[in-house]
């Protein structure tokens, strides 16, 4: 199945896109293609536990399954507000 | 994003800020009490000069967690109407970056219900901001500067 | 009234209050939080139809209550500068009477200091309000009605 | 001593006048003064529980020995803001 994949801030940076569609298993989870990133991008480890995730642009967590057209977010942690 | 009851305005823009946009829709002839909260860029972070912030989020998203916020709002506290707006793209020192106005019939609840909004926006909206300051630039609440090692910045919060 | 350090601004006024006034001398590079805090005329108030509202002040001890509070703010909150302004004489249904501004590095600090000055400013600068509703007129937080009957009516406070 | 005497709202209202000059004795405190008005207008004891008082602009109680020339204000409760 088709997911799109969508990159922000530092992760668009660091990939240097800002999106993809990719083709995952039939079954997989967002832990599926995260783990194809990082066979990748081994550096992506680092950030991983503070990394949040979102489906059709809702939070999810990684053990959600994904269907065929879903958009995968990877949301590296919100800085929203100035510093106060 | 206005809802269907007009009681909640939520936006998402590359303009500077006016409060009066916010204010004027959470007057009401019922509202004895208004607050407002405005974010702006300060001058320096954490021991850093700061030149400028820019801001981007994922859009869509983005505005719809903050209705999601306003709704909760709404339904935690008496208040009337909640308008928030936040900036994208470059934002210099002194100037908004988030806004907020809240509007009740009594002060504590316009009180409460405006500093809980902002807490929550810190917390769940997608909206990232990079700092650009003098000698690099980074992004804040991320892990990697332009050098390419990771680092964490904390966004400061004194509670 | 602003002080020699120009942290505190305080005004009484007859003309309608511009919250715009009040953000713009509170605003500062180093400040990353604003809040604001407006009180206008609600329609009605304990069940009566509120046509307008008139206040009156204690000139020169009003102004000088308000320097304190802003005083004692300063000293008890990392805020670097606040505005107070109070509005006399009449107050049409949704026109403000009240309006501060406080801003700070820190938006906790910001919305404690905010909300302590309205809370003060009720309880000790000499101003007053009469309210004029459907079928007289009443000195609100005072003891009598136009009737010349001694009458107590509570300002409504739900904390 | 000369005192001048100032009322406010309810209190203003009531008594028709917005300030006035009293001969007081000397020693004089402002339940002196207090208790002077009240014999004339016997119905001001109603409001007395709630009434502050300030000399030269400054809250003061009621046992505050009055100066020549002082300033008196009667301070029925105060109501700044709006209803919130």
């Amino acid at each position: 199945m088709r997911i799109r994949l969508r990159y922000f801030a530092s992760l668009r940076e660091r990939l240097g896109r800002t999106e993809e569609i990719r083709e995952v298993p039939a079954g997989a989870t967002i832990e599926t293609v995260w783990e194809m990133l990082k066979r990748e991008r081994p550096e992506l480890a680092a950030i991983e536990r503070s990394l949040a995730f979102a489906v059709a642009q809702e939070y999810v967590d990684k053990t959600h399954p994904l269907q065929d057209n879903d958009e995968l977010a990877f949301i590296p942690p919100v800085s929203g507000g100035s510093y106060d | 994003m206005t809802d269907k009851q007009h009681h909640i305005f939520c936006k998402l823009t590359q303009d500077p800020i006016e409060l009066r946009e916010l204010t004027d829709f959470v007057a009401d002839p019922g509202a004895g009490a208004m607050t407002t909260f405005i974010g702006a860029t300060r001058n320096t972070n954490d021991g850093r000069q700061v030149i400028r912030l820019e801001y981007e989020c994922y859009a869509g998203m983005a505005e719809k967690e903050m209705v999601k916020i306003a709704a909760e709002v709404l339904a935690r506290w008496p208040v009337i109407k909640i308008a928030m707006i936040h900036r994208l793209g470059r934002v210099d020192i002194g100037e908004a970056s988030v806004a907020i106005a809240v509007s009740s019939g009594h002060r504590h609840a316009a009180f409460e219900a405006c500093h809980y909004a902002i807490n929550q926006l810190k917390e769940t909206v997608p909206i990232w901001k990079k700092e650009l300051y003098e000698g690099g630039e980074l992004w804040i609440g991320s892990q990697t500067g332009m050098t390419g090692s990771f680092q964490k910045v904390q966004e400061e919060d004194r509670t």
